[in-house]
């Protein structure tokens, strides 16, 4: 098991926003998490990250718990948090933005040498994998759009060389033919070997593309199961859509 | 028909953005509409333009009838839209009453001198004010001390101290944005029936709302936001059966060609 | 019979209490020592002045001490902090005078602060000493305050009899500070030309305190065709990068003649070899001929490791003269080893008289002389900055009238 | 001689003091979100401790330049935690209150170390001063110019090439997400504080030879802050075109209207651009968010 | 309430009848010159506090109305010949008026830090026309011989006499402090230092009560600036600067932003513990700043609101009250 949430709950100031999630990742598989907005699924990825302390409960990946660990070490253990609205760095080109995501490996103490050749492996994998980035290296992050943004987020979450990838909302404000890309491309990054748990709102999309699926509903998850079972089911239409 | 509110192609950009699309929105007196459309479709962005907050780059804002596009957000308030926010903005270092209170603010009339002097009329209206900021905290049914510091709220009470707050500026008019948020169960009920008797009230409300069976509970019109345009508009049972809205909630239900690259994907 | 013994008891009693009235308005009181106050700059931006003039005065004030006080009582001083602000002095002269209670007091060297003490001083009636060098001061006409500096008016006079007798200039420019001394200062030389050569200045340039850069103010002296400048400053900074400018600018074949800051220790340091040949009329010299001033330098440096300048030794005068003022009032004695001085208001008022009929006491600062004005210091030393120190050029002593 | 043009220089020389003390107000406010009151007087300090490498322990100038810079690295670490990390929730008033009251410190707490009178700092750069098109230039003024585009040109290779450069860069644009990348924001934010410091020392001691070393050079604050509004606040090269904007103003300003309002022409320059283009010359992209 | 409030009203009136009485307890007019000062210092924060505590802007521009309205004051006396009974509230208006122009401008368009940094500006462009103004201002030489306030043929010539005319506008203006802080406007304000969106959408008029603090707070600093020059009987550009202006700041921020006691408790405060401090010379600098940055890191709400929240804490420990007041940063 790669990552395992066991009793996790958590507050945002006055909030509720999580109370006792029980959540699982194997490796090489693709988890979404779906649910209405303000179902708290941001934060739970947020907690997972680091950026958030859960009030109860604990975050274990790889057999160790990472939940009092701060941001940093969580990527340094190997999981790559791409953030909900694409945080692309504005003053940042496309090749920084990709450059910053692979930062983590230099505190390894690892060699420099070493690390910056193999960044510029990886670099140009991920310019085959979203071929639009490579047009664009020297443009700057905030001169693209949506698509490109989301494309270079997710490739920047690549560029850390995750076991996890967390990708929250990657479909969010994309047009429909580039919310397709987007998780074709989710799909090949877990054939890679890396294993997703994915945010979203595009419920269908998401359950289409996903092996397991949770649905969150105000904090608590309310269904689990194989994502395909899902794809009908009438609880998820209900969770977004009510009765 | 005379609508009490109107929007008449309103647009709204942020840089290359367009968050609100030409967007022609009538909401009829004393209905209770429900707006609502997935993160970023610019549910937020129209209530700002309805009430002042942001200049449309295009079309107008007409309330009875009249319009009040360019008006200040004070002005708005004062011809009677009041609104609440999505992230709770209330004032944390004032008491209960006081934050109530400031809803008054465009109702009373004392000035500076009358706060030197204190004549009769100013004492009276200082007690009316604190009357009616009780009336209205009875109201939303928030019964803690009038001297209790918001900050100290949980955020359930908040929520109703902000629809109480917008009810004190005595709006014909009330705007708001997911008053729902992070409720559990029973404060989703109180809402509820707040929002009724608001209704009840005679005052017309426009929610933004997530919590689907809040939303469908209590509208009588559900208007659907995506991109900015506006996609669907009906009533709730329409609205839940409406393709389209359910595409853009939930995604294309598109079998074959929506499958087809995820299939691709896991093969290859 | 009762009736008369009660009146003639009653009577007595009256006679002795009147008498005893009478009696204790002559009387001395017992004091253990000699109170004078100093305002003094402790803290804010001149608080170095402060300690110099602290030990001005306490040279003359150990002196006067070892020689066993005046009338052999002993003198204390005791020190205030101004706070380096109006409101500051305001408090310290209080302090000093209600809660330590001195007879009299050392006002400070700064012009707007004497002139927000000059009230208190004036309607308590304190003598006052003070060095703040304003011509503004003299005119309150206050009878309370003496000034043991030499005032604006003569610097100014002297100043401009230099410039254009000594010297030979007739288009001179003004660089002055904006600050009371710095415009006090300029205002007065103007004066003394116009009316004793009809000359005005081709151009008058003003900086505020802590200005960093006068090449504005060097290029309209330049085109304003100028062949001598006067400055007025107050801060050593603004001295020397005034200074260092006109040796960039080329502009070191004007003659430049400043105020006393000019020529002080701490504007030589900074400024270097780029003061060299700048004159300055400072209230002191260190070689000056006069053997008495010789002499106080001596003891100084032998005190306290370093040079007198106008800091210390407008206190050390200030503090001669109390000394002598107060010797002659007549209002200090020691019988049995006990010490005793006239009523306060009284020993006040006679050394008000006392300081006004001061005439050719020997000073730090030349002979002292109370004038018309309460102004004490008639002469001011003109001296050239030169590599080895300074050169002593003259000593100008303007005419003044006599107190009577 | 040339009036205009040697007034342009001098000028500029004082624009480049400002802009390099403006340009540590920006790099402090574009990563820690903190309106630094304090900058002036840690360009202060930077000149006390110049001097006293320089001429106290007799250092050769370029390792005085470098001691100071290291001992100003850590007083900016050691200003950031104490006057900015522990306020960093509470809201920019109180820590604008907190800056103030470290500059009052420092204001006082040099005249305790070093002593009242101003002291002496010979020029890094002696000898007399250059003829430029009929403009008086000294050595000195050109050194201040080209250390600081040396500096800027240093800082841009630095924050483009060097890894450290970028994660401070990815810190000032976005906290949150910088933490996402695996960077430890907290130990950023003190490389900035300290970096700014460092510029702060380098303002001082290339300043110090010009003005002197007294409390007063911490005055420079308020035109630096007139230098960021102009150039735009937030913006490296805001900083440094609106620190020249200033100085050239003032400058003839000073001349050609009055010198005794010389300090108020900056201010008057200010007062304009926030009228006219109160996103100053580069612009801050403001975005007020509901 | 009815009774919490008759107990606050014996509270005050208890304060004030010391206040009153003190000229007749303390004999020493070095005592009396500092509470002279410190009631001037208190008006100038009380004049803050509207700006800063209630409506929640940050400037430095008290120094400057400080100054506008002792020059205005003086200016009247000696070259209108006013009385000062007359001058006063004609420098009050003054200042106020300055104020006004000034604000409006500036409130339409500055946000947040551009305010502060422009105020700066201000104070120095303020000193700078007092300094070089000569034909009406004397310069920087000062303005001497300001005439005392005389009421009935009584010369308030004396720390102890002035004390009734500074005591007398103390109370008022912290009168007018609580009055307007409990008044409909006054809530309104608080409403703007809160959050400004929410206020402006809740109908108040933001731009309209942020001029009128502006305005308000240099009224307070014209009648600080008028009594200032009486009391000292001369003013002078050199006494409005800008550390000045950080002093009343420190006031405000130390009694407590937003209490009407705070600016009382400032300025009393760092009136008279630096008379206290004297012994310490220069350090006495470095101690303020200390006490600065302590007070920011573990007061920020001043004394005042530590103290409030100590005794809700307490309230709630002892009492067990769960519905007292709870005070962020618990």
């Amino acid at each position: 098991m790669l990552l395992k949430l066991e009793n996790l709950s958590s507050h945002y100031g006055t909030v509720q926003a999580l109370s006792e999630v029980n959540l699982t990742v194997n490796e090489g598989e693709i988890v979404t998490l779906i649910g209405a907005n303000g179902a708290g699924k941001t934060t739970l990825l947020r907690v997972i990250s680091g950026l958030v302390r859960p009030s109860k409960g604990q975050v274990a990946f790889a057999d160790q718990r990472i939940d009092q660990l701060p941001p940093d070490e969580i990527v340094r253990m190997g999981i790559a948090h791409v953030p909900e609205g694409r945080m692309i760095f504005p003053a940042f080109t496309v090749r920084e933005n990709l450059l910053i995501g692979g930062v983590n490996r230099l505190d390894q103490g690892r060699p420099k040498e070493e690390v910056e050749a193999e960044m510029q492996k990886d670099l140009e994998a991920i310019f085959k994998l979203f071929p639009r980035l490579e047009e664009r290296s020297g443009q700057y992050g905030w001169s693209l759009s949506g698509g490109e943004q989301q494309m270079l987020a997710i490739g920047r979450g690549l560029m850390a060389k995750p076991k996890l990838l967390l990708l929250d909302e990657p479909s969010l404000g994309l047009a429909p033919f580039l919310v397709k890309e987007v998780f074709s491309i989710v799909q090949t990054i877990r054939d890679q070997g890396t294993a997703v748990l994915l945010v979203e709102q595009n419920a269908r999309m998401a359950l289409r593309a996903a092996d397991r699926a949770y649905v969150l509903e105000t904090g608590s998850i309310v269904v689990e199961g194989p994502a395909k079972e899902l794809l009908h089911a009438d609880e998820v239409r209900k969770a977004y859509l009510g009765g | 028909m005379e609508y009490i509110l109107e929007t008449k192609g309103v647009t709204k950009r942020f840089g290359g953005l367009v968050a609100v699309d030409a967007v022609d929105l009538q909401v009829s007196r004393g209905e209770i509409r429900g707006l609502i459309g997935p993160n970023g479709s610019g549910k937020s962005t129209l209530l700002n333009l309805i009430s002042g907050v942001y200049l449309p780059d295009g079309g107008d804002v007409c309330f009875n009838g009249e319009q009040i596009t360019r008006l200040a957000p004070h002005r708005i308030a004062e011809l009677g839209i009041a609104r609440t926010f999505q992230n709770n903005r209330l004032f944390l270092n004032l008491t209960i009453q006081e934050n109530v209170m400031v809803g008054q603010h465009c109702r009373t009339k004392s000035e500076l001198s009358q706060a030197l002097f204190r004549p009769r009329s100013s004492k009276a209206e200082m007690l009316q004010t604190r009357r009616k900021a009780m009336e209205c905290l009875d109201f939303v049914g928030l019964n803690r001390p009038p001297e209790f510091i918001v900050a100290g709220l949980p955020h359930g009470e908040r929520r109703l101290l902000e629809i109480a707050r917008a009810l004190a500026t005595e709006p014909e008019v009330i705007l708001l944005d997911e008053p729902a948020t992070g409720m559990n169960p029973s404060e989703k009920d109180r809402i509820v029936d707040v929002i009724r008797k608001i209704q009840e009230a005679g005052i017309t409300v426009v929610i933004i709302e997530h919590n689907m069976p809040v939303v469908m509970g209590i509208s009588d019109l559900v208007t659907v936001l995506n991109f900015g345009r506006k996609i669907a508009e009906g009533t709730p049972k329409e609205i839940q059966h409406n393709p389209d809205v359910i595409e853009a909630y939930l995604g294309e239900d598109d079998e074959e060609e929506g499958s087809s690259d995820a299939v691709e994907a896991r093969e290859s | 019979m009762h009736r008369r013994l009660i009146l003639v008891v009653t009577l007595a009693l009256t006679l002795v209490m009147g008498l005893w009235g009478a009696v204790s308005a002559e009387e001395w009181i017992p004091i253990e020592e000699f109170t004078i106050g100093k305002v003094l700059h402790m803290t804010g931006d001149v608080a170095l002045t402060g300690e110099k003039q602290r030990k001005g005065l306490e040279l003359v004030l150990d002196e006067t001490n070892a020689a066993g006080g005046i009338n052999g009582v002993p003198i204390k001083v005791i020190f205030e902090d101004d706070l380096g602000t109006n409101p500051g002095a305001i408090a310290a002269l209080n302090k000093l005078l209600y809660d330590h209670e001195v007879v009299v007091t050392f006002a400070t060297v700064r012009s707007t602060m004497v002139h927000a003490l000059s009230p208190i001083i004036e309607e308590e009636e304190i003598p006052a000493i003070f060095g703040g060098s304003a011509w503004s001061l003299s005119e309150l006409r206050n009878p309370w305050m003496f000034r043991v500096r030499c005032d604006d008016r003569t610097v100014g006079t002297a100043m401009a009899k230099f410039l254009v007798e000594n010297l030979g200039h007739k288009k001179i420019a003004a660089l002055h500070d904006s600050d009371s001394f710095g415009t006090g200062g300029y205002q007065e030389t103007a004066r003394a030309l116009k009316e004793l050569f009809d000359i005005e200045p081709t151009t008058v340039q003003k900086y505020a305190s802590g200005t960093k850069d006068y090449t504005a103010q060097w290029m309209a002296i330049r085109d304003s065709g100028a062949t001598a400048v006067f400055g007025w400053g107050t801060r050593s900074e603004d001295d020397g990068i005034i200074l260092r400018q006109r040796k960039e600018f080329g502009l070191d074949n004007l003659d430049y003649v400043g105020s006393a800051s000019y020529s002080s220790g701490t504007t030589r340091d900074i400024a270097g070899d780029t003061a060299f040949g700048v004159h300055s009329l400072a209230d002191f010299s260190w070689n000056t001929t006069d053997p008495y001033q010789q002499e106080h330098i001596k003891a100084f440096e032998a005190k306290y490791g370093f040079l007198p300048d106008t800091d210390t030794t407008w206190t050390s005068t200030g503090m001669i003269v109390f000394v002598d003022a107060i010797k002659r009032a007549d209002v200090l004695k020691t019988e049995n080893g006990k010490h005793y001085m006239r009523p306060v208001k009284e020993t006040r008022r006679r050394i008000r008289d006392a300081l006004r009929e001061t005439k050719d006491l020997q000073t730090p600062l030349g002979k002292a002389n109370c004038d018309v004005w309460q102004n004490l210091i008639h002469s001011i030393n003109v001296i050239q900055v030169v590599p080895e120190g300074e050169r002593y050029i003259s000593t100008v002593t303007v005419d003044f009238e006599l107190y009577q | 001689m040339n009036t205009i043009l040697q007034l342009l220089f001098s000028g500029i020389a004082m624009g480049f003091v400002y802009a390099l003390c403006a340009l540590g107000i920006v790099l402090i406010y574009s990563s820690a979100g903190v309106v630094n009151f304090a900058q002036g007087s840690l360009v202060m300090l930077g000149a006390y401790i110049g001097v006293t490498f320089l001429t106290k322990a007799g250092l050769p100038v370029i390792l005085s330049v470098i001691c100071s810079a290291i001992v100003m690295g850590f007083v900016g670490v050691l200003f950031e935690r104490i006057a900015y990390y522990p306020l960093r929730d509470q809201g920019s008033t109180i820590v604008i209150i907190s800056t103030i009251g470290v500059s009052v410190f420092l204001n006082d707490g040099v005249y305790v170390l070093w002593g009242r009178a101003p002291l002496f700092f010979p020029p890094l750069l002696g000898g007399p001063p250059l003829e430029l098109l009929g403009a008086r230039v000294p050595p000195q003024n050109i050194a201040i110019a080209v250390i600081t585009l040396a500096l800027l040109l240093f800082q841009t290779m630095f924050f483009k090439r060097t890894w450290l450069g970028r994660k401070m860069r990815a810190v000032a644009q976005d906290q949150d997400t910088a933490a996402l990348m695996g960077i430890k924001v907290p130990k950023m934010i003190d490389f900035t504080f300290a970096y700014s410091t460092i510029l702060a020392a380098i303002a001082g001691i290339f300043a110090a030879p010009l003005f002197f070393v007294s409390p007063a050079i911490a005055q420079i604050l308020s035109k630096a802050f007139a230098s960021t509004v102009v150039g735009g606040f937030g913006s490296i090269p805001g900083a440094i075109i609106g620190g020249l904007c200033v100085g050239v103003t003032e400058t003839f300003a000073a001349y050609y209207l009055s010198s005794a309002y010389r300090d108020a022409w900056a201010f008057l320059l200010l007062i304009l651009f926030l009228l006219v283009r109160p996103q100053g010359i580069f612009g801050e992209i403001v975005a007020e968010k509901v | 309430m009815q009774r919490t409030s008759f107990r606050k009203s014996i509270f005050y009136l208890v304060l004030i009848a010391i206040a009153v009485l003190i000229p007749q307890i303390v004999e020493s007019r070095y005592y009396m010159s500092v509470l002279n000062l410190a009631s001037i210092y208190l008006i100038l924060a009380a004049g803050l506090n509207i700006y800063l505590g209630y409506t929640g802007m940050m400037g430095f521009t008290q120094v400057a109305f400080w100054g506008i309205g002792s020059y205005a004051s003086a200016l009247a006396m000696i070259n209108l010949k006013m009385p000062f009974w007359t001058a006063l509230p004609f420098a009050a208006l003054f200042t106020g008026l300055i104020g006004f122009l000034l604000a409006i401008p500036s409130m339409r368009r500055l946000k947040r830090f551009y305010l502060s940094v422009t105020t700066i500006g201000f104070v120095e462009i303020t000193r700078l026309i007092l300094e070089n103004w000569e034909s009406l201002t004397k310069g920087a030489d000062g303005l001497p011989g300001i005439p005392r306030p005389v009421l009935w043929g009584i010369k308030f010539n004396t720390p102890h006499k002035f004390y009734y005319i500074s005591l007398f506008f103390v109370i008022i203006l912290t009168a007018f402090s609580y009055l307007l802080k409990n008044s409909r406007v006054g809530l309104a304000m608080q409403a703007i230092r809160e959050d400004e969106l929410a206020a402006e959408v809740m109908g108040v008029n933001t731009f309209r009560y942020k001029v009128l603090a502006f305005t308000l707070s240099a009224v307070y600093g014209g009648v600080a600036g008028s009594l200032y020059a009486h009391f000292v009987g001369y003013i002078s550009p050199n006494v409005y600067v800008f550390q000045e202006a950080v002093t009343v700041l420190c006031m405000v921020l130390i009694g407590g932003a937003g209490y009407v006691g705070g600016p009382v408790i400032g300025a009393l405060l760092l009136t008279i513990v630096p008379e206290w401090l004297r012994f310490m010379h220069e350090y006495k600098a470095l101690v303020y700043g200390v006490a600065v940055v302590l007070m920011a890191v573990y007061m920020p709400k001043g004394i005042l609101g530590a103290t409030e929240q100590i005794r809700t804490r307490i309230r709630q420990r002892v009492f067990g009250e769960k519905n007292a007041p709870v005070y962020p940063g618990q």
